[in-house]
């Protein structure tokens, strides 16, 4: 049965249905949302099948289905389903770990308040998830990574009542979300250049040659490629989303929410996104390669960012405690790997690594999950301690996952897809530093995987916790002993003799002969790895849960420092914080004495000159109106006292005058 | 010295003006002084008169006329003059022109 | 077109509403209210009759009234409507009614705050409606007396001096607007946006302004007209009497003063300043982009040092408000230069217009979800008095959520589509602007989470130890359509393109500097 | 004296041709002189006469009428009964109150004799018989008349008594309030005749309507009214019957007269007479016809018989007013005039001035323009009429 | 005829003279009628007549009967007819303006050199044209005249009545 690329849209609506039912459904429905939810991942598996069916049977062709989202100016964006091996064997990936997980999760969630929520938010992170894999258009893959952050944000502080849980879930969403500013701008960058957004669009795609050739001619600042600016862009996303080395602070805080959660989120899907998306746009990534004097590659970045994250979580994981926390770390080195994969070159031998580390990283976090659920949620390896005895599928299953970690040759997945990475790294012809960095990553994940299982598992229990602890449900185990099978089946699909799973990715891969030497060194390595770990670890078990470890009684202030995560969380509130702070209160200062008081002095500038038009006109304009009047009415005051009532006095002047008249006329001879 | 009938009615007039004059200046009652005024009035009919019968157009009545009018207006004004009298004897009790000098500034 | 004079109906039944509650002089609370409600949805109704009537493809404005008011001066009072129009008109019609109903209880007397909120709704109406200068600025000013009215009988303990200082503020901006269009009706001799524009495009407009007053005349006029928009958008410099008065304001008069008020100010830049002066905008863009990076970045960040929750919302639709400056000026500091697709243009203006509509729903819901915080508690609204809202009302916290996560421009919702598109024209226009743009998001991000988490999460504590009763059915009624809306236009955000996009093709269109 | 002078002696003309007889032969300003001094003689001659006989037939005529015979002890019937009177006049003792104004007390009765006789200068008493022509002879006869009052005056202040100088007063108000209707009534007059010349207006009046009603005034509607009114007027301005309030025995004893006596007094009682004449006179020439004859063939009579006819006709009905009427006290006599008399000579005016203005109407128009004027003469006159008397009712009396 | 005007003028002159100087009221105000008399003589002598019988009916006849009646009412008691003679000065000063206007006059009437008028008939004016001439070009004057006249009496008899309101005031 196979499914045609328009009916793809179905796998992620499936469990978007099932978490719209769960928001909906009362808190007491709890069996209707665990039902719809599992049910909605089933069949969303069996779509996943039917799609890998199509999509085997023409692995180069990208089948592509797009339509209009809304129209925009002339043209309008445009969204569209993609269907390629890449997509199929992811989503068949993601929906059978999160099936199995989901199945685990009613076991350990059962006795939670909030299980309907819980549900609910799976599927809702299911959706998204399957959402980025199957989007053909850049656009598309952005929603769905935000609806990404916002599941694990409302999963992470799922537990939202423990401020520990909410303050974690803020930090991870902050940090992705710095990351996907990076992301919004490559994609915009993208978009603006090129026009769309479509990865295949019958020629006018962004992944296709023409689209791709325009990018790379293009130059910007320092000369860089405009590929190779918006491929650096997109990286940013994806570090942030994968936890990669400056972005990856959030990842061990995301322990806080509950196990199935990270077992979904920190192995299997969320942070393999980020390696998914630089899969899914290789071909932008890659395409600087091409110009030999482009200043810098892509590519080189996230293999430098690669090693490093890798070597550097490995490091940290050694001084770990919390069972939850090594294998957060755990998962920052192997994701350290795939990146260094895809920057060496080889993006199929990262989606190997990714599709192998998300079954066995989904295993060791359920078992731990089995653990924390056996052991009253206690989490601390030192308190933990001989639960071989009583956690006997759980124990088992837990060290099929510690040797698929560790790379134990031959039988595990892990060896053969860390064992093409390191091929992959050693091909590289730019530099050998990852290769090495590679190396020494090995050694430290076997030492601190043996010391983990050392822990834990061995020697006699040391808290009450761990001595009662007792076997998990049946519906816990069960997912647990499927998930140990393929961890070490899945190895098998790409063993450099027989590279079924390159081939279906990348058609034209062929494997370089010559590796054996290569084998022969990584397990010469996981030897020593595990070997030193017994030996430090397993000979000389830990009498009680104070005592010292010890490595922190041999170089303690080294092993306090990889305890504190060497101090990221303190740097990052030191500078970002700080900085963060420090423009709020500027604004705010701004705002409240720059802007306002401008305000107040104009106003108390209106009051000013108010006063002094009332002052002026008070004294100035009604003083001199004043005066004049005064000086008007004593003037007529003289001039009245010539009207002396008397009668014969105006006669006789009358008279006068009229004499001068007559006088002045005759005399002056007017005649 | 010949002198026109003109010139004598003018000088006739004139000497019956400077009485008139004279009688209203000097006299202190109010009604001498309003007498002398109706002398001063007539002495200005007079001479109408004499310009209408002696002057360059006697044909044209105005002068006539004139004298007319002035007789009847000096007779309102007479009346109201003596009106004004009898009030201000009736406020002052007396009818000495100086004393009537409420009006001053 | 309908001989039904349909846009005065819009404008003035709210006005009649005011009029009938002002006179009913025996309505109790509820029946006042009940009026109140009725008169303000028949705007939403008259909305979607004039939606059902509008053509999206004629880009002129359509239902035109054009009746002589004084012929001496060349005034009529004429009212039309185009997509932009349109689409405020609707904003209005859903956001008022939904203020009145998250005001419904706390009101002492309903009737006076009913009568005085339909006016506001007219004079709002009045301002998307009118296409003459002369109304539009009756309408413009007459809205403040109301705004004023509310704030300060309403408000809360600095309501009056926030209100006079909103008032005088706003009515000192539009002083110099008066006075530069007193100045073009002198030199053109009317005052008729359309025939303004016109006049501009063909570059007479320049000509006639240059022979009236002298060479830069008519930058004087624009920066006229500039400040009186920019008071009231506002523009970042000018902005400091909104926070307060935002607060200040009753829950219902804040919705609106941030749901529709501030779109005015934009809907005046779009309407009037953009068409009559392209050319002054083009030249002081490069100034005006730099204020409105500053009003994104800094009216974030300033938010999140803010302890009162109205505050930080304030300056939080201060932020989003400026994103749709940003990227007018943005589209006016491209127009000169070659190249830029008019594609990105599209993208910016009809991003504005989104973000206009968006903002308007989000901010309302999220002054509404502050109020009901506020009504539980006795007027309590610090950031740090409450604890563990969500355990105690998970329906609120789902919903308020939503909210947030819909300012704070989540995709999926329809902050995101708004926001996408500006950023998509502005990316296109002036990149740095964009990248700087970014970090408002980041921040905007970071204050809303921080509240959300110092309000929601974690354990009851503060004011929500006591009796914190969940959503009430009034309540639903006031968050359910908003949120509903955000859910549908997130989703299928062309039911509001599909009005608009024409109009805003043609605005890109004719880009060409005159 | 040859037969052509006897031919053409004719009643009518024989006062002229005495005249001439007598003056034929002086040279002009000469004859002038004489002339005028013997038509001066003649009329003093005349109406001296005539005012002693006239005092004679008044209390004849006052004795008939109250039942008793009346002065008949001097001559036959008492003809010689004013000669008497001037003896006594004359022969009586001429007493001057001790303090009075002895000039102006001399003065007062000359003042009033002289101003009464120079009104006869302008009474046409024959066709030609004038003694001065003037044009504006009836306002010269006004004039004269009118500084009668100033001679009362000197009476009543003259004779140095209270009593006298309150008589005199009243004696002015009534001469003064009647001065007015007796000017306004000859205004009519003078409006249709054209001329205030006596003989002109005279001359007015001749002619005959219908054959034998005479052309007169006073057979016009507002000819009869003026006439009326006039005649009233004269009544009082010569102190005559109803209104001889000064002089009248039950008020103050002779009014302004008191202290006069002897010959002073009858010079007072000669001007009295003087003027009734004069009024006589100048009411014959206005409103009668003056020297006109009555019927056309009555027309050989000369016109100076006519006069004297006509006048003593008048005076008789002033004495026989003077047996018939009571007296008017002060204030309704003053009421009278200024209520009833001037209003009604006011409206006579209005009345002539329709009345000239229509005499282009004939036929029937002619009957309506009298009647028209009937109308206005009747209609005030009864309402004037009756409003004044409206106060007046039974009258209360307070005795003192 | 000059010797009739000489009289005439010489005896209205004198009347007046001895008028003004005369202590005793009511003999001056007679004087000053018959100096009125005088002047309608000098009309009549001038040849109008129309013009002297108006004066006499007005002066002799009318203000001369005001002019009294104002004396008498003005005296307190007949004794006070005597007059207190006024002040020397007053009279030394009158005499003075009243001879230097009389100068004056003289000197202006002998100076000018009036043409005698041709005296062609001695102009008279009958009593028509007289009418004529006042109803025609001088009609407005009469009316007008005629008002002055009513308004002049009647303000003249308000301002000299005693209305009992007024009297009963002063009295006191």
């Amino acid at each position: 049965m196979n499914l045609s690329v328009q009916y793809l849209w179905l796998i992620p609506a499936l469990p978007l249905l099932a978490a719209g039912i769960g928001a909906l459904t009362p808190r007491s429905g709890k069996a209707i949302a665990a039902g719809a939810t599992i049910g909605a991942m089933g069949l969303a598996f069996v779509l996943s099948c039917g799609a890998l069916v199509t999509a085997l049977k023409d692995p180069a062709a990208h089948l592509v289905a797009n339509f209009t989202w809304f129209e925009l100016g002339h043209s309008a964006v445009r969204l569209g389903w993609l269907l390629d091996p890449l997509t199929a064997l992811m989503c068949v990936m993601v929906t059978f770990v999160g099936l199995l997980i989901f199945i685990f999760s009613t076991g350990y969630m059962h006795e939670d308040a909030n299980f309907t929520r819980f549900f609910c938010f799976l599927s809702l992170f299911a959706a998204a998830m399957l959402g980025i894999l199957i989007a053909n258009s850049l656009l598309l893959l952005f929603i769905s990574w935000e609806l990404v952050g916002l599941a694990s944000y409302l999963l992470i502080g799922f537990w939202f009542h423990k401020p520990a849980a909410a303050a974690a879930a803020k930090k991870a969403f902050i940090t992705t979300r710095i990351g996907d500013l990076g992301f919004l701008l490559g994609m915009l960058w993208l978009s603006d250049a090129t026009g769309s957004l479509l990865f295949y669009d019958a020629g006018k795609g962004v992944l296709e040659t023409s689209a791709l050739t325009a990018l790379v001619t293009q130059t910007t600042v320092g000369g860089l490629a405009v590929s190779t600016a918006i491929g650096l862009l997109l990286f940013c996303g994806a570090a942030g989303k994968s936890g990669q080395f400056p972005l990856h602070v959030w990842l061990p805080d995301a322990m806080e929410g509950p196990t199935p959660v990270s077992a979904l989120i920190h192995a299997a899907t969320m942070v393999a996104a980020g390696v998914f998306l630089i899969a899914r746009v290789y071909p932008l990534m890659s395409a600087d390669q091409a110009i030999a004097t482009a200043p810098l590659h892509a590519l080189s970045v996230v293999a430098a960012i690669g090693a490093i994250t890798a070597l550097l979580g490995a490091v940290i994981a050694v001084a770990q405690n919390d069972i939850k926390r090594i294998l957060a770390f755990s998962t920052v080195s192997q994701l350290g790997y795939m990146m260094l994969a895809l920057g060496v070159g080889s993006w199929v031998a990262a989606i190997f690594h990714l599709l192998t580390h998300a079954f066995f990283k989904a295993l060791l976090f359920l078992a731990a999950g089995s653990v924390i659920h056996a052991a009253h949620h206690e989490q601390d390896i030192r308190q933990l301690g001989g639960l071989k005895g009583p956690l006997k599928v759980t124990f088992a299953t837990f060290a099929i996952g510690m040797m698929a970690l560790a790379g134990v040759p031959f039988v595990f997945s892990g060896f053969w897809s860390k064992e093409a990475i390191l091929h992959a790294a050693h091909g590289w012809n730019v530099s050998h530093l990852p290769f090495y960095a590679g190396l020494v990553a090995v050694v430290l994940t076997a030492f601190y995987m043996t010391r983990l299982v050392a822990e834990a598992f061995f020697g006699q229990a040391r808290s009450p916790a761990s001595e009662h602890a007792h076997e998990s449900p049946a519906v816990m185990t069960v997912p647990l002993v499927l998930l140990a099978i393929c961890a070490v089946l899945l190895g098998f699909l790409g063993t450099p003799y027989w590279p079924w799973l390159q081939h279906t990715l990348d058609p034209k891969f062929h494997s370089e002969p010559g590796g054996g030497g290569l084998m022969v060194t990584s397990i010469v390595l996981v030897a020593l790895g595990i070997g030193s770990g017994w030996a430090v670890y397993g000979r000389r078990l830990r009498a009680k849960a104070s005592a010292p470890d010890p490595i922190e009684a041999k170089v303690p202030d080294l092993f306090a420092a990889l305890a504190a995560r060497l101090g990221f969380d303190e740097l990052y509130a030191a500078t970002v914080g700080r900085l963060n702070t420090f423009l709020a209160d500027a604004a705010d200062v701004f705002d409240r004495y720059i802007w306002d008081g401008a305000v107040r002095l104009l106003a108390g500038l209106g009051q000013f000159t108010g006063n002094v038009t009332r002052e002026t006109d008070e004294n100035l304009v009604n003083g001199g109106f004043d005066a004049t009047s005064e000086q008007l009415k004593s003037t007529a005051k003289t001039y009245s006292r010539a009207q002396t009532g008397d009668t014969h006095g105006y006669l006789m002047l009358v008279a006068l005058g009229f004499v001068l008249l007559v006088l002045a006329v005759m005399l002056g001879g007017t005649r | 010295m010949s002198l026109s009938p003109l010139q004598l009615c003018l000088l006739f007039s004139s000497a019956l003006f400077c009485v008139g004059l004279i009688g209203a200046l000097s006299r202190s009652n109010t009604i001498l002084v309003l007498l002398g005024i109706e002398l001063m009035l007539n002495a200005a009919n007079i001479n109408f008169i004499a310009f209408w019968r002696f002057g360059p157009a006697p044909a044209a009545g105005t002068g006539v006329v004139f004298v007319l009018f002035s007789i009847a207006v000096a007779a309102a004004e007479a009346a109201v003059g003596l009106a004004l009298v009898i009030a201000v004897y009736r406020h002052q009790k007396n009818i000495r022109l100086q004393e009537a000098n409420r009006l001053k500034g | 077109m309908s001989t039904l004079p349909l846009l005065s109906l819009v404008v003035f039944t709210p006005f009649a509403g005011a009029a009938g509650l002002g006179l009913l002089r025996g309505a109790s609370p509820a029946a006042s209210r009940a009026l109140a409600l009725i008169f303000s949805l028949s705007t939403l109704a008259l909305s979607l009759v004039l939606l059902g009537g509008f053509d999206p493809a004629r880009t002129a404005p359509q239902f035109v009234e054009r009746h002589a008011w004084i012929a001496a001066l060349n005034v009529n009072y004429s009212l039309g409507l185009d997509g932009l129009s349109l689409l405020l008109v609707l904003l209005t019609g859903i956001v008022t009614p939904v203020a009145l109903l998250a005001s419904a209880k706390a009101e002492r007397d309903s009737r006076l705050f009913g009568a005085l909120f339909l006016m506001l709704q007219g004079a709002a109406l009045g301002v998307f409606l009118a296409l003459d200068f002369f109304p539009w600025f009756l309408f413009w000013e007459l809205s403040l007396v109301p705004a004023f009215f509310l704030i300060k009988l309403w408000g809360g303990q600095g309501a009056t001096r926030a209100a006079y200082q909103f008032v005088i503020y706003t009515i000192g901006g539009s002083a110099f607007m008066l006075a530069g269009f007193a100045a073009l009706f002198v030199a053109t001799g009317t005052m008729d946006f359309n025939t303004l524009a016109q006049l501009a495009a063909d570059g007479s407009l320049a000509q006639k302004l240059a022979a009236f007053g002298g060479g830069n005349w008519t930058k004087v006029i624009f920066l006229g007209v500039l400040i009186g928009l920019a008071v009231k958008v506002p523009l970042w410099p000018f902005h400091t009497w909104l926070p307060p008065a935002y607060a200040e304001a009753p829950t219902g008069a804040s919705m609106f003063l941030t749901g529709v008020m501030s779109k005015m100010g934009v809907y005046g830049f779009l309407r009037i300043l953009w068409p009559i002066f392209p050319g002054p905008l083009h030249d002081a863009s490069c100034w005006l982009l730099a204020l409105a990076l500053g009003g994104v970045v800094l009216g974030a960040w300033s938010a999140m040092r803010q302890t009162d929750l109205k505050r930080m919302v304030a300056y939080s639709s201060i932020n989003h408000l400026s994103y749709c400056l940003l990227a007018l000026f943005a589209v006016s500091y491209a127009t000169g230069r070659a190249g830029p697709s008019s594609e990105a243009a599209a993208a910016a203006l009809s991003g504005t217009l989104l973000q206009m509509f968006n903002h308007g729903l989000s901010a309302a819901a999220l002054f509404a979800c502050v109020g009901m915080l506020e009504a539980r508690t006795g007027g309590k609204r610090g950031l740090h008095e409450f604890g563990g809202v969500r355990t105690a009302a998970p329906i609120f916290a789902g919903l308020c959520g939503v909210a947030m996560f819909s300012s704070l421009g989540l995709p999926g919702l329809n902050g995101f589509v708004g926001e996408f598109l500006i950023f998509r024209g502005v990316f296109g226009l002036n990149a740095w602007a964009a990248a700087i743009a970014c970090l408002g998001l980041l921040a905007t991000a970071l204050f809303l989470l921080t509240f959300w988490q110092r309000v929601f999460h974690g354990p009851r504590a503060g004011a929500t130890t006591g009796v914190f009763a969940d959503v009430q059915p009034g309540e639903y009624l006031t968050l359910v359509p908003l949120v509903a809306l955000m859910l549908v236009l997130g989703v299928a955000p062309h039911l509001l393109t599909r009005l608009i996009n024409p109009l805003v093709t043609a605005w890109a269109g004719h880009l060409t500097l005159p | 004296m040859n037969a052509a002078f006897l031919a053409t002696l004719s009643l009518e003309l024989l006062p002229a041709q005495l005249r001439d007889m007598v003056t034929g032969w002086l040279p002009e300003p000469w004859r002038w002189l004489v002339n005028s001094i013997l038509a001066i003689a003649v009329i003093l001659a005349s109406f001296g006469l005539l005012f002693a006989y006239l005092t004679l037939a008044e209390r004849k005529i006052l004795g008939r009428v109250q039942n008793r015979p009346g002065p008949n002890r001097t001559g036959y019937f008492g003809l010689l009964q004013p000669f008497a009177d001037g003896v006594k006049a004359l022969t009586k003792e001429d007493i001057v109150p001790r303090g009075a104004d002895h000039l102006l007390h001399f003065l007062a009765p000359v003042a009033l004799l002289a101003f009464s006789i120079m009104t006869f200068a302008v009474l046409p008493f024959g066709r030609n018989l004038v003694a001065v022509e003037l044009d504006a002879g009836v306002l010269y006869f006004f004039a004269a008349g009118a500084a009668t009052e100033l001679a009362v005056f000197m009476a009543g202040w003259a004779s140095h008594n209270k009593y006298s100088l309150l008589a005199a007063m009243r004696a002015l108000a009534q001469l003064i309030s009647y001065e007015l209707p007796l000017l306004l009534s000859f205004v009519p007059v003078i409006m249709i005749a054209g001329s205030l010349s006596t003989q002109e207006i005279v001359h007015r009046q001749s002619g005959w309507m219908f054959g034998f009603v005479p052309q007169w005034h006073v057979l016009t509607p507002w000819g009869f009214a003026g006439f009326a009114i006039f005649m009233t007027a004269a009544l009082a301005e010569s102190n005559r019957s109803p209104f001889d309030l000064p002089e009248a025995e039950s008020e103050l004893i002779a009014g302004h007269l008191t202290e006069y006596s002897g010959f002073k007094y009858a010079l007072f009682f000669m001007a009295e007479y003087f003027g009734m004449c004069a009024l006589c006179g100048m009411a014959v020439t206005l409103f009668l016809g003056g020297w006109q004859a009555p019927l056309p063939f009555l027309e050989f009579i000369p016109s100076y018989v006519w006069f004297a006819t006509k006048m003593l006709t008048l005076l008789l009905g002033f004495i026989w007013v003077r047996c018939t009427f009571p007296r008017l006290r002060i204030d309704q006599l003053t009421r009278f005039a200024w209520k009833f008399l001037v209003p009604l000579a006011l409206i006579n005016l209005g009345t002539t001035a329709f009345w000239s203005l229509t005499s282009g109407w004939t036929g029937g128009l002619q009957i309506a323009r009298w009647l028209v004027a009937i109308a206005l003469v009747v209609i005030p006159f009864q309402l004037i009429g009756r409003k004044l008397s409206a106060g007046l009712g039974p009258r209360t009396y307070r005795y003192a | 005829m000059t010797l009739a005007f000489l009289a005439i003028a010489f005896v209205t002159v004198a009347a007046a003279a001895v008028a003004m100087a005369l202590r005793n009221l009511i003999h001056s105000a007679l004087l000053l009628v018959f100096n009125w008399a005088g002047i309608a003589a000098f009309y009549l002598w001038a040849g109008a007549e129309f013009v002297a019988f108006s004066q006499l009916m007005v002066y002799v006849g009318a203000v001369s009967m005001v002019v009294l009646f104002a004396v008498l009412l003005t005296q307190r008691s007949p004794q006070s007819f005597r007059e207190q003679p006024d002040s020397i000065s007053r009279v030394i000063g009158a005499l003075l303006v009243g001879g230097a206007v009389l100068g004056v006059l003289f000197g202006a009437v002998l100076s000018s050199r009036l043409a005698p008028s041709a005296a062609t008939a001695t102009p008279t004016i009958s009593v028509k044209e007289l009418g004529s001439l006042l109803m025609g070009p001088h009609a407005a004057a009469l009316l007008i005249v005629g008002v002055i006249l009513t308004v002049t009496l009647i303000g003249a008899v308000i301002i000299a009545s005693t209305d009992h309101a007024e009297s009963g005031k002063d009295e006191s």
